[in-house]
């Protein structure tokens, strides 16, 4: 989309950091500031920061339809079978401690027992979220040519 | 014959009816005749199995019986008296008649697949509204009985028709909303709206009188009182003619007998009495008599012209009950009776003439008489009635009335009476005379002068036997009950009108 | 009682907003919002004041959060156990609106895209 | 109160999770994308019962989600109120989805028909919590997911007049959530609880403190709610969006959205505002002047309609009416009435709903004046609209009657006798406007000109199935109404 050389050697650079502080918030969300959410958006906008300063081939290549749609039911499905299996544990559902997931100690990586998981599957969620909104919006304008409309 | 015989046997009669509806529609695509046997069967069976109830009556029995609770507090039940046993035979008596009577009259007609089943099934409505053992069920037959019987006027599809109809579904609709709020206001005040408890209000009270006034708007529109009347002229003509006789014989005395039921069984009669509420049934009676027969001596359609005076008709009904003593509810139920024969004869007579030559205009009538003398004769003979000549039932009904009236130092009723006989006089004779003693038009330019000729066009074109003997019975009923008051149909007004006032007990 | 007008305000302004003409609507819709600020204001005033330990909103219910949170659920970031264990359920509440969203951003587009 | 093992969270998370993997499946096997919705949502109405059933008419059972307890954390109410909504929520919705698998081939875009599904589980787990829900800020986010879902069915449809009332119904819904959600902060703050019942206990005591930040909660939540639900001067978006929507969509939104958050205010009323509260301002008073209003306005609307879909969402406003009367009377025999109403007008709008679609499915008729002779062609449609038409009226044998009998005993019994013939009155006016369609459908003797289409198998059968709903309503309402008695009984 915007043809500018600085632009994209910055944004090519910039990507792969964003990408990896995205992840770092959603997995210390449970530690400090931060959380699913915010991780996920920050996820989603280096992927967006993609398609902006090249092109949506560009950023279908990071991350497809298809998958971005599996990704987007599979964190929503990931979080509600997440209460489920705190049922299963014999808890009630979306249980944390009471249904007997591991808490380790707190201020540990591995700590808080499903709050973890729960968090992975809503970065998830919202990093897809966003980019498949963008996708879709982005679409309409610029029809694309090397990928399939309906799947 | 004990009680549970009689339940089930009421359950039977009006049931029997409403499941052999969608048996006639089903047999309707494999043969007529077998159609039309089986309406005659059915009805013959309730008219029947009505008749069997006679002894259980005999005996001064009375069923109060729940069938089925729909809400709390709030059942389908059946009652059972004197006064439901009489309308229930009479009405399946006229079915009957009217059944036989459609036979040969709708066999030109379009839609018999639909006539048939409807017309059964409004008779077990009717029969259910005569059988019902609580306002609310009454209010649920008489609605039934309403919205499909809408499917018998609008028959013959023609504009006129859809327009009448139309009407008179609003009204009905008009008038089950008006019922609906009585019968729930009679809910509210007295927790029961069962008619097996005597009298639900005896006390006066503002809201009392609302309900008082919603069943006088909602019966007195099924009966064709005064304000309420609209519908009824442009409804009964258009309908095919089985279907007015029964409109006008049956359908519009279910209005008068859910006022007798509202009078007797909701509202104390003292209470009527004293707070005066009958005074305004008794006007609206009053112009309603008036009020009909005035306005039939302007129709020259013949239907029309009947219509006009079934309405005055009801106003005896209405008036001898508001009177609210013995002869008069004598005279107001036996004219229920007279005014089903008469009216019933009257209807299938000009059915038949008009079936068979099209004249529905009355100033075309001369010399029908020649050309249809049993019907024109039939005719005639409940036209005399109508008008009260002595040894016709119409006579007897008037006569008991007018003495009722008298009893109650009322003789401004006996004039109004008197008035309206007038006028039905000179409605009907205008077409009974002509019939007789003139010549069919056509026929006077060439009889001039020529009397052989003229007895050779004397020739009969009748109706069909079947059609013919239904209207033959129905105006021998004239006679038969109105010759001497030691008839049974008197003897059994005369039974109603002493458990009605007598509170239930002979 | 005058707060039932606050109601009757809203309502009329909504109402307005669908029967009267574009111009006179903009300027009674103003007048109507400001009549409703006006009005809103007295309840503001009223508001417990923001930060006192002794408003009603600081109860059992924060309390514990603040107390007993890392221990029972495990993560030092309170905001973290509220959203995701104490009140999981409007979290999965949250998630499915974005599912939703997209769901319906994504038909809508797709249905009307020729 | 005693654990109500899983079954009131089950439903919401079947529905959810069926609903999030619709989408995938359709992109593969089409059918089976159908058949776990369907499944999903035979499931949600199977547990329901057996709800019902363990809950019994008079104790309530309580469900904390993650296992924390009431004041920390959420929880699911089950009592005989709330199981009631639930099955017809979860029943009406089943009956009707079976009819959109027929009806959707021919109204969408093949392509999005997965999504619908998907969108219509969610609509319907997001229903099922809102009626479960006992806690404010949850009921909050529901009514979210439930706004958003609700719009995205009608605008899914292939038309621009979709988008435009999916639009107008958008920002509505919008504005009456953030007045929901300003509510709840106000309630919050006064109160320190979004629990329903700690909050009841609490707002007595607040209501000295904060008397004003309360009434404008209130003020807020009765227009937040009347938004949504269509009250009287707020209907505006209404007549737009259910016409324009798909007719699976209509009868949905028709015959469950509205009444769900009808549902959700009388929660507020009786559950989360105190006594006090409500004998302090009259705000029974509001809600039955305005339903009074709508019912009489919604009628005279619809009979100014010549789209038949349109004079069916106007009959919507007057009858989603009838149930805020029920609320505003505050009497338990009103309040029966209405909430009877809830379930009679979810079969009778959806029957009618579901025979307009099938109208428009086999012939491309919208118009209400060329349905001359149609009943002819389309007899099963026809004589379904009939019996439901029969039910607006309030006709004996239908539902509608016994809702408006006990509304109407209600007023009696409230000495109100005015209301009772604006309910007449209403009657009355849907007579004029329902009866011309069926006479001139069936009795007019005219010949219907245009072309026909079967209607599928899956279309009859739901529309059978409407019409001895309606009647069944009707007749066999006794025990549905001995068990709003006992279940009323806790509310005063």
């Amino acid at each position: 989309m915007m043809d500018d050389q600085i632009v994209r050697i910055t944004s090519r650079l910039v990507a792969p950091f964003i990408q990896l502080y995205g992840i770092y918030i959603i997995l210390h969300g449970h530690l400090s500031p931060g959380g699913g959410f915010s991780g996920g958006a920050i996820f989603g906008a280096s992927l967006v920061l993609i398609a902006l300063s090249f092109n949506l081939e560009a950023g279908i290549k990071q991350i497809s339809h298809q998958t971005a749609s599996v990704l987007e039911s599979g964190g929503a499905l990931g979080f509600a079978l997440t209460g489920l299996v705190a049922i299963a544990f014999g808890g009630n559902y979306l249980a944390n401690r009471s249904a007997g997931f591991p808490l380790g100690e707190a201020g540990q990586f591995f700590s808080s027992g499903a709050i973890l998981v729960i968090t992975v599957f809503v970065g998830i969620k919202v990093a897809s979220t966003i980019t498949t909104l963008f996708y879709n919006i982005i679409e309409k304008e610029e029809p694309l040519g090397n990928h399939k409309q309906t799947d | 014959m004990d009680k549970a015989t009689v339940i089930i046997m009421m359950v039977v009669i009006v049931t029997l009816p409403i499941i052999m509806t969608p048996v006639l529609m089903y047999v309707c695509r494999f043969s007529d005749r077998l159609r039309n046997g089986l309406a005659v069967l059915t009805a013959a069976t309730t008219f029947i199995l009505t008749l069997m109830l006679y002894p259980f009556i005999r005996d001064g029995g009375v069923i109060q019986q729940s069938i089925f609770e729909i809400l709390p507090d709030l059942e389908i039940s059946i009652h059972l008296d004197i006064l439901s046993f009489s309308l229930a035979a009479l009405s399946s008596f006229v079915w009957l008649l009217c059944a036989i009577y459609s036979i040969d009259y709708m066999a030109k007609e379009h839609a018999c697949s639909r006539y048939y089943p409807v017309l059964i099934f409004t008779l077990g409505a009717c029969q259910g509204i005569f059988f019902a053992g609580d306002l609310f069920s009454l209010f649920v037959f008489f609605e039934l009985m309403s919205i499909i019987a809408y499917i018998l006027i609008i028959h013959e599809q023609t504009e006129e028709a859809l327009k009448a109809g139309y009407k008179y579904l609003v009204m009905t609709i008009i008038g089950g909303l008006a019922l609906f709020f009585g019968v729930i206001i009679i809910f509210e005040i007295g927790g029961t709206v069962s008619l097996g408890v005597g009298v639900i209000v005896s006390e006066s009270s503002m809201l009392g009188l609302v309900a008082f006034i919603c069943f006088l708007i909602g019966f007195g529109m099924k009966a064709g009182m005064f304000p309420l009347h609209v519908w009824l002229p442009d409804a009964h003509p258009v309908a095919p003619s089985p279907a007015s006789a029964l409109l006008s014989g049956i359908m519009l005395k279910t209005g008068a007998y859910g006022l007798f039921r509202v009078f007797f069984h909701v509202f104390s009669v003292d209470l009527l009495r004293s707070s005066g509420w009958n005074v305004i049934l008794a006007v609206l009676a009053v112009i309603t008599i008036l009020l009909g027969s005035a306005v039939a001596l302007t129709q020259s359609d013949i239907k029309r012209r009947l219509a006009y005076s079934s309405i005055s008709q009801l106003g005896y009904i209405l008036l001898g009950l508001s009177i609210l003593n013995f002869n008069a509810i004598t005279g107001a139920t036996f004219h229920i009776f007279s005014h089903a024969f008469m009216k019933s004869t009257l209807f299938l007579a000009a059915g038949a003439i008009i079936w068979k030559t099209g004249i529905r205009n009355v100033n075309e009538m001369k010399g029908l008489g020649r050309l249809m003398p049993v019907t024109m004769g039939c005719f005639s003979l409940a036209a005399l009635a109508m008008i009260g000549i002595p040894p016709l039932n119409g006579f007897l009904s008037k006569w008991t009335l007018a003495l009722g009236a008298l009893d109650a130092g009322l003789p401004g009723y006996v004039l109004v009476l008197l008035i309206s006989s007038l006028l039905n006089a000179l409605y009907y004779l205008p077409i009974i005379i002509p019939a007789f003693f003139e010549h069919p038009e056509g026929e006077e330019n060439s009889h001039e002068g020529d009397d052989e000729k003229h007895e050779v066009q004397f020739k009969i074109k009748e109706a069909t036997p079947l059609m013919l003997s239904a209207i033959a019975i129905l105006a021998l009923c004239t006679i038969i009950f109105g010759l001497t008051p030691n008839n049974i149909v008197f003897s059994l007004s005369r039974l109603t009108a002493q458990y009605l006032l007598g509170g239930g007990s002979f | 009682m005058f707060y039932i007008l606050i109601l009757f305000l809203l309502i009329f302004a909504l109402f307005l907003r669908f029967i009267v003409g574009v111009e006179l609507r903009s300027i009674l819709t103003i007048y109507l919002l400001g009549l409703i600020v006006y009005f809103f204001s007295f309840a503001v005033a009223e508001m417990p004041t923001f930060g006192n330990p002794h408003n009603p909103a600081f109860n059992e219910v924060p309390e514990r959060y603040l107390e007993a949170g890392p221990s029972e659920t495990g993560a030092i970031n309170i905001i973290s156990s509220v959203i995701t264990d104490y009140r999981a359920f409007d979290t999965l509440g949250e998630a499915t609106v974005l599912f939703v969203a997209i769901a319906a951003v994504v038909a809508t587009l797709k249905s009307h895209r020729d | 109160m005693e654990s109500a093992g899983h079954q009131p969270v089950l439903i919401i998370v079947l529905l959810l999770i069926s609903a999030f993997i619709a989408p995938l499946l359709y992109r593969r096997w089409r059918f089976l994308s159908g058949a776990v919705v369907l499944a999903a949502l035979t499931g949600s109405f199977i547990t329901a019962l057996l709800l019902l059933s363990k809950s019994g008419a008079s104790s309530s059972l309580s469900y904390h989600l993650g296992n924390w307890p009431p004041p920390w954390g959420i929880e699911l109410i089950i009592d005989p109120l709330r199981v009631y909504m639930l099955l017809v929520v979860t029943g009406v919705s089943l009956w009707i989805f079976i009819y959109a698998l027929g009806d959707l081939k021919h109204e969408l875009h093949n392509d999005v028909i997965g999504w619908y599904y998907s969108l219509y589980a969610v609509l319907v787990a997001s229903m099922s919590a809102i009626t479960l829900t006992n806690d404010l800020f949850n009921l909050f986010v529901l009514m979210e997911i439930c706004a958003i879902t609700a719009c995205a069915i009608i605008t899914i449809k292939d038309q621009r007049e979709c988008l435009e009332a999916g639009f107008k119904y958008l920002i509505m819904s919008a504005m009456g959530t953030g007045c929901f959600l300003l509510g709840v902060a106000m309630i919050y703050m006064v109160t320190g609880y979004l629990n329903y019942s700690f909050i009841q206990s609490e707002l007595s005591l607040a209501l000295t403190d904060y008397p004003l930040n309360i009434f404008t909660a209130a003020a807020l939540f009765i227009v937040a709610f009347g938004t949504k639900a269509a009250l009287f001067p707020l209907h505006v978006w209404l007549p737009d969006a259910h016409a324009a929507a798909p007719s699976p969509s209509s009868a949905m939104l028709s015959g469950l959205v509205i009444k769900i958050y009808a549902f959700a205010l009388f929660m507020i009323f009786y559950r989360v505002f105190p006594r006090s509260l409500l004998d302090t301002i009259p705000l029974n008073e509001i809600i039955l002047w305005l339903g009074a209003m709508g019912v009489m306005f919604g009628s005279i609307y619809a009979m100014l309609q010549t789209d038949l879909k349109k004079m069916l969402a106007y009959s919507s406003i007057s009858q989603i009416a009838f149930i805020f009367m029920g609320i505003g009377l505050d009497q338990p025999l009103a309040l029966t009435g209405g909430l009877y109403h809830i379930m009679v007008h979810a079969f009778t709008k959806s029957t009618l709903f579901m025979s307009a679609g099938a109208i428009i499915y086999s012939t491309g008729v919208r118009r209400i004046s060329d349905l001359g002779g149609i009943g002819k062609v389309l007899p099963l449609p026809l004589f379904a609209f009939t019996i439901g038409s029969a039910s607006m009226i309030g006709l004996p044998g239908t539902g509608g009657l016994i809702s408006k009998w006990y509304l109407a005993l209600g007023t009696l019994e409230t000495g109100r006798i005015l209301f009772l013939l604006v309910i007449l009155a209403s009657s009355l006016l849907n007579a004029i406007y329902y009866m011309p369609i069926v006479i001139n459908a069936f009795m007019s003797g005219e010949e219907f000109k245009e072309k026909v289409k079967i209607v599928p198998l899956s279309m009859q059968v739901t529309l059978a199935a409407g019409m001895i709903l309606v009647v069944i309503s009707g007749i066999f309402s006794r025990q549905v109404i001995i068990f709003f008695e006992q279940a009323l009984t806790s509310l005063y």
